[in-house]
């Protein structure tokens, strides 16, 4: 992993409403480097598609970039106008895959007519050329080839999936952002296509920002990860060290949140309330309200992003408490009540 | 204000407030929400507008009869010449003109208000009825009666309106109900299309289903479930069908085939018409024309306030 | 078979089936008369030949199966009879009334249609600005307007007023003598005629398209794959294009309903102005009691709605390869 | 059935569905096809008792719960309640059995109605059933359900509720009539992770405290785990696993029970997990004929016993023929695929095409035999070669096998039927001594 390909610095993300401005990510960091498969994790509303939105241009007519920059290969590109982002970076840098693609993809066009189009706007390529590039990367998530020329009705939903993903990758580009490419799917598609995703990292060197609920599949699948809570980053390092030694109360109650197969009978943690819909500037801990361990400084000010003393230098926090919740949490028995749980917090207290 | 009134006191209404058995009919949640709808929509400026011109014709059709200056059928003669006052322009007396027959177009506006807005209420009921009957009976049905009732829909869909009229008139015999009775036999068409589309999407939704698990009867449902959830597009459609039926009704009586003795508006722009003095005697033809146009669009225009984004229920109306 | 062969093939057989149930229906209607076919035609002066006349035409001293079989095999092969008001043969009689109404509507509606999708689209794509909010009202209000009452108005400015255009009729009274029934359509005088019953028929229904095509432009640039072709970084222009597809299918669906509309409103219209078409023959059949007329005339208006109808699904069909699946 | 009469029992239970038909199959007169969701279900459920039902989306399950509420008429086979089976149940039984079976749908923001008030949709099935004392029950439900103070929540519309909140109403209108079982179709799927783990404990507490049997639909076994002592998992219509819960995820035995296990993501990035090698989606249940229903995705189907194949190639050899037999690659398709239309090269390419692994001697001459055929534009004699040499058990022949008492898999792997003598032969009656239909968790023989 060498420099940084993609660097969010500092961002906020607004939406004019008629209430006011709705902060929808606030000086959130970040960055990724090639080959890096990146994570942001976080539960609805908690601003982690608007700020994958904000990187490819796609903010709604109402969004901006109140603040902070997106540096994509050493240049700002948050200012860059919509037909700068479709000359120079959509597609042939950044792709991008959508949420549904069952209502993504154009029902009155076949799926090579779709990749056609997109590829004679960024690349001098002739049209077989694109259509062999795509028969390619239909091979590459599952798809047989001769199925290009199908429309997106005759696909099961799976298959759209895996026809949009090829989509997002035939042109090679340098980062894939999948926002929530799995989430209408069932476990065993979804397992396949995070098979396929896999297989990418080995083969095409491309990196990922994998944005989604489920942690589970960013501790699976990738290198780093952020965890948002209502437009803050709570926590981010290496997905080692975050599932080791979490200190955001929000990062590892989040964490307890997931059942795991390999102890079914685990408790599992429960987080009160629902993420806030601010206004205006946050300066101060938008998990306060929900967090067990809040403090009145939490109110008085955003919480500063600071290392965790684990020996990854990448492994940052945004909480004034850090240590005291978490000696708290542990030494609380209530989340603990059986074998398991107390042997997974056992295994971080290993690594610790 | 009151057309909360008129829609509350809508038979289905009152079907459902003895059904939900409540003490006062502001409670019953059908009535509530109606109003909390009709409310909703008026905080927007302009549906407020458009809310505060039916309600005035309304009150013109309530009142017109009574603030009438003249009578209807009093011919007017010049104090000075004693000549009968032929297609007079607007003055003092008459603001707004004479007729050709001498009578005063204000008296015969005010006085035309009341069949206009009767058509209205007849038509418009009617298209309501028979379109949610139709549309809620075939969605919650299903199966062959929904076929057979949407199959006669869509052959009414190919009925062209006026000449059915025409020719329907010539059975019913010429006259004011029938006139607005062939428009309510046909316009209900757009209504009961959306209507059964939106009761079928309501009966899919999981709360319908857990009544029904739980041993609801279909009354039950249709009463508590379909009909608060679809009445947002009926009040749509009642409200088109106001205006549909207002500007179809006077197409009749000019063409000849509703009663001309009843002095609706219509009725004022086909005299105008007959007599010759339609390009000179613009005070006669041009109100009573206007006030249509007028009381159609505001239909219209409120009727969009529940358009709520779904564009197929806005084209069925339009194309109704 | 194909599914797009067999989608025709359903959608051919369910307009065959609206066909015979229309006519079934007219010849229904027609026999529930109050009182005799014949006396409704005595009634209106018609002289004991010409119900003779009727009486052969429609079998009607047969059973009503007969009666109907007769009906239909008459219908079928354009063997219409005799009208027993005006003496002349049924088709003779309405076939250039019928070219006289087509030529009026067809390219108006048309014009209208042209006109409506390219507002409706400037409209739908700059949502909230001031031009969607009232630019739209002028052209809702206008169809508001009972369509004789717009036409009235236009002859009143531009015909009486402004002396701009004749008041009435197709044709000036006396200057088609000598000619073949087709040369008066390509004259000045046909279409100075023309004008003013165009302009009636586009700001009656100018509102329709115009409308729909505002509401489909919203939805259609709501939709999750508008913003992927944004992502994708298409130009906008080819966006454009995407976006008014699939705007279109509903407009093309209303297509056919408005026209029906349209020439039922064209009654009123062509009433205003004279114009010799079939809705102008059938105010005048009905009135006088011109049954058989009136049974065909409405027969043609029925029968070009549901055939348009048909002509739009095998459209739809082709745009469209979701709805194939449906049948 | 004695002392401890189940709850619950259905009974080789199938729902099937008439498929669309339109006019012109009526003109033909053509038979409308058979969608068989449900196909042959049996299960019990004991008082008490929390039986997960798990599969991906479109293998029958909701339909399975529609039919057991009533919303769907039964195809064939019983469901009896309490020793009263539902085929001979009169008015009063129904409205009892409404009363007592309650039901929880997964998608909270539809499931109350937008238009009533919390109390309103609370004491709906109160009204249905006529009980009094009505505001009382209500309030008492809502604290049940940890909506408190119920004043706060009373006079809401669901609008003004969070996800978590509309599904605690739902389950509390569940509950408020004191019902024996509840079905749950997925209640927590929709809902954030943080709110998820609240409604799961809630649901938990519920079998517990309330002496209530639950059915548990869900495509997600890691929260089914949470919840059931039981699972039984469905594809396309039938159950093929069923084990306690715990068994099931440790030792899966079915191919497709491994496979859905194997599929759950495991929150720890330094667990190395095996991934399924499953591919493919559920077909249609339409006209799916005997055998094994998953054996157009099973990664382990069996080949004939007097052939030698790699597991793989065969797989590829079976997925084949299923597309032609299903009309998916037609000779035309695969001429405008490959772009060629030379016969011998058309069949070089058709093979490149569908075929990664290696075949050797009878396999391989077999399969270019019916290439070849299939090239000539003969695909009925193709597809009747590659028949011959290679149709498997899991085609002719429904598995079906009775283990142990809490355990059933319906798998040829797991049967001790002498396969030689069904691989030819095809028609032969196998399941004759695999056990009768006494506990009958995976019976499907269908050999009436």
């Amino acid at each position: 992993m060498s420099e940084p390909l993609l660097e969010v610095d500092d961002l906020t993300v607004q939406y004019e409403t008629d209430d006011g401005m709705l902060t929808a990510t606030s000086n959130a960091s970040f960055s990724i480097s090639e080959g890096e498969f990146f994570g942001l994790a976080g539960e609805s509303g908690s601003g982690k598609s608007t700020l994958a939105k904000a990187i490819i241009g796609g903010l709604d007519d109402n969004g901006q970039v109140s603040s902070g920059t997106i540096t994509y290969r050493g240049e700002e590109i948050q200012d860059l106008s919509d037909k700068e982002l479709s000359q120079r970076i959509r597609w042939k840098e950044i792709s991008w895959i959508p949420q549904g693609a069952m209502s993504s993809l154009d029902p009155l066009q076949r799926v090579s007519e779709q990749a056609l189009e997109i590829g004679n706007v960024h690349t001098d390529l002739p049209d077989e050329e694109i259509r062999d590039k795509l028969k390619e990367t239909f091979d590459i998530v599952g798809l047989q080839e001769s199925r290009i020329d199908d429309y997106p009705h005759q696909f099961s939903g799976g298959m759209q999936q895996r026809a949009i993903i090829a989509l997002a990758l035939f042109l090679e580009p340098e980062l894939v952002i999948a926002d929530e490419p799995t989430t209408a799917l069932d476990v065993i598609m979804q397992d396949q296509i995070f098979t396929y995703l896999d297989r990418l990292k080995d083969e095409l060197d491309i990196s990922l920002l994998l944005i989604t609920h489920d942690i589970s599949v960013i501790f699976e699948s990738c290198d780093s990860v952020a965890i948002m809570h209502a437009s803050q980053i709570a926590e981010r390092g290496t997905t080692d060290a975050v599932h080791a030694n979490p200190r955001h109360p929000y990062a590892f109650m989040f964490k307890e949140a997931f059942p795991d197969i390999r102890e079914p009978k685990r408790e599992l943690e429960v987080i009160e309330g629902h993420p806030p819909e601010l206004m205006g500037e946050v300066d101060f801990c938008s998990f306060a309200d929900r967090c067990p361990w809040a403090a009145p400084e939490c109110r008085e000010g955003a919480p500063p992003t600071e290392s965790v003393e684990d020996g990854d230098p990448s492994h940052v926090t945004a909480c004034v408490r850090k240590e005291e919740a978490y000696e708290m949490y542990r030494s609380d028995a209530s989340p603990i009540d059986d074998g398991s749980g107390a042997q997974s917090i056992a295994q971080m207290g290993e690594v610790d | 204000m009151d057309i909360a009134k008129k829609v509350s006191d809508n038979a289905l209404v009152r079907a459902i407030s003895d059904q939900s058995r409540v003490k006062n009919v502001g409670d019953n949640y059908i009535v509530r929400n109606l109003w909390g709808g009709i409310r909703s929509m008026v905080n927007d400026r302009m549906t407020a507008f458009y809310f505060g011109i039916l309600v005035t014709i309304l009150l013109m059709g309530v009142f017109g009869p009574m603030l009438a200056p003249y009578g209807v059928e009093e011919i007017h003669f010049d104090p000075q010449t004693g000549q009968m006052l032929r297609a007079e322009p607007p003055s003092l007396a008459h603001p707004l003109g004479t007729t050709f027959n001498g009578y005063d177009v204000l008296t015969r506006l005010l006085i035309g208000a009341r069949p206009t807005v009767l058509t209205g209420i007849i038509g418009g009921g009617m298209i309501l009825s028979i379109g949610t009957a139709i549309g809620v009976t075939a969605g919650y049905v299903g199966g062959r009666t929904e076929t057979l009732l949407m199959r006669f829909t869509d052959f009414v869909y190919g009925v062209p309106l006026i000449p059915f009229g025409i020719v329907l008139i010539t059975f019913l015999g010429v006259g004011f109900i029938p006139s607005i009775m062939v428009i309510g036999l046909i316009l209900w068409r757009g209504a009961a299309r959306v209507i059964r589309a939106q009761t079928l999407k309501v009966k899919q939704y999981p709360f319908v289903q857990v009544a029904k698990a739980s041993g609801a009867s279909t009354p039950h449902i249709i009463f508590k479930h379909i009909l608060p959830n679809v009445a947002p597009m009926a009040v749509f459609f009642l409200s088109l069908g106001v205006g549909y039926a207002i500007m179809l009704q006077a197409s009749l009586t000019f063409l000849g085939v509703a009663d001309p003795f009843i002095p609706s508006w219509g009725v004022m722009i086909r005299n105008a018409f007959n007599s010759g003095y339609m390009s000179t005697a613009w005070w006669w033809s041009a109100p009573p024309g206007l006030l249509i146009a007028i009381t159609v669009l505001a239909t219209f225009m409120f009727g969009r306030g529940y358009e709520g984004g779904d564009s197929e229920t806005a084209n069925n109306a339009i194309a109704a | 078979m194909s599914s797009l062969r067999r989608y025709f093939a359903v959608r051919s057989v369910q307009t065959v089936m609206m066909l015979a149930l229309v006519m079934t229906a007219l010849f229904v209607l027609f026999r529930s008369m109050p009182g005799d076919f014949t006396a409704q035609m005595a009634a209106s002066g018609a002289n004991e030949e010409a119900l003779q006349a009727i009486r052969e035409q429609w079998h009607l001293d047969e059973p009503l199966y007969m009666q109907y079989y007769h009906y239909l095999a008459n219908l079928v092969q354009g063997n219409l009879g005799e009208s027993p008001v005006y003496r002349v043969d049924v088709w003779e009689f309405t076939k250039l009334r019928i070219f006289n109404t087509f030529i009026l509507v067809a390219p108006a509606m048309t014009f209208t249609y042209v006109i409506g999708v390219a507002i409706g689209t400037v409209a739908g794509s700059n949502r909230g600005s001031a031009f969607e909010r009232f630019g739209t009202v002028p052209i809702i209000g206008v169809g508001s307007s009972p369509a004789f009452f717009t036409a009235i108005l236009l002859v009143i400015v531009f015909a009486v007023w402004l002396n701009l255009f004749p008041t009435s009729g197709m044709t000036s009274p006396g200057s088609t003598e000598g000619l073949a029934w087709w040369e008066p359509y390509l004259t000045r005088d046909f279409a100075a005629h023309y004008v003013l019953p165009f302009t009636a028929v586009v700001c009656r229904y100018l509102f329709i398209p115009t409308l729909i095509m505002r509401n489909s432009v919203v939805e259609v640039m709501g939709e999750d794959f508008t913003e992927y072709y944004r992502l994708t970084g298409l130009p906008t222009l080819t966006r454009l294009r995407h976006i008014a597809k699939h705007a279109s299918i509903p407009v093309l669906t209303i297509y056919p309903v408005s026209l029906a509309r349209a020439l039922g409103g064209l009654v009123l219209i062509e009433t205003v102005f004279n114009w010799p078409g079939i809705g102008f023959t059938l105010v005048e059949a009905v009135l006088a009691r011109d049954y058989p007329t009136v049974q065909f005339v409405f027969f043609v208006v029925a029968a070009f709605v549901i055939v348009s109808n048909f002509v739009v699904d095998l459209v739809y069909g082709v745009i469209d390869p979701r709805i194939r699946l449906e049948g | 059935m004695s002392a401890n009469q189940p709850v619950l029992e259905i009974k080789n239970l199938k729902k099937y569905f008439e498929g669309n038909t339109d006019i012109v199959d009526m003109i033909m007169r053509r038979e409308p096809s058979q969608i068989q969701a449900v196909d042959g279900v049996s299960m019990t459920l004991q008082e008490n008792e929390s039986v997960a039902v798990i599969g991906e989306s479109g293998c029958g399950k909701s339909t399975l719960l529609r039919t057991l509420i009533g919303l769907h008429d039964i195809s064939a086979g019983d469901i009896v309640y309490k020793g009263t089976p539902v085929s001979e149940f009169d008015k009063a039984d129904w409205k009892e059995y409404r009363r007592n079976v309650q039901v929880i749908f997964q998608d909270p923001f539809n499931s109350l109605n937008p238009k009533m008030t919390v109390r309103e949709s609370l004491a709906e099935p109160l009204d249905i059933h006529g009980i009094g004392n009505k505001e009382e029950r209500v309030r008492e439900v809502l604290e049940q359900v940890e909506l408190q103070p119920a004043e706060k929540y009373l006079d809401r519309k669901p609008t003004n509720l969070s996800g978590g909140e509309k599904q605690r109403v739902s389950i509390g209108r569940a509950l408020i009539l004191d019902p024996d079982v509840i079905l749950a179709d997925e209640p927590v799927s929709m809902l954030d992770v943080s709110t998820q783990a609240a409604v799961l404990t809630k649901m938990k507490e519920l079998i517990n405290d309330f002496d209530v049997s639950m059915i548990y639909i869900s495509h997600d076994l890691s929260t089914v785990s949470y919840i059931a002592e039981t699972v039984k998992v469905m594809y396309l219509g039938r159950f093929v696993e069923s084990a306690r819960t715990k068994r099931l995820l440790e030792d899966p035995k079915h191919p497709y029970t491994e496979a859905l296990v194997s599929a759950i993501p495991v929150p720890d990035p330094t667990y190395d997990r095996e991934r399924t090698e499953m591919s493919g989606a559920p077909r249609d249940p339409i006209d799916i004929g005997e055998g094994c229903r998953f054996r157009d995705r099973c990664p382990e189907v069996i080949p004939p016993d007097d052939i030698e194949i790699d597991q793989q190639a065969y797989r590829e050899i079976m997925s084949f023929r299923e597309f032609l037999e299903r009309e998916e690659v037609g000779l035309e398709r695969i001429e405008k695929i490959v772009e060629v239309n030379e016969r011998s090269a058309l069949v070089d390419a058709v093979q490149r095409e569908y075929f990664d692994h290696e075949l050797t001697g009878k396999n391989e001459s077999t399969l270019r035999s019916a290439l070849t055929s299939l090239a000539d534009g003969n695909e009925d004699l193709a597809i009747e070669r590659l028949r011959e040499r290679f149709e498997s058990v899991c085609e002719t022949t429904p598995p079906e096998v009775e283990a142990e008492p809490e355990w059933h898999v319906a798998c040829h792997h797991h049967t001790e039927i002498d396969r030689t003598t069904v691989a030819g032969g095809g028609g032969t009656d196998a399941t004759g001594d695999s056990g009768s239909d006494a506990t009958g968790s995976v019976a499907h023989a269908e050999h009436q």
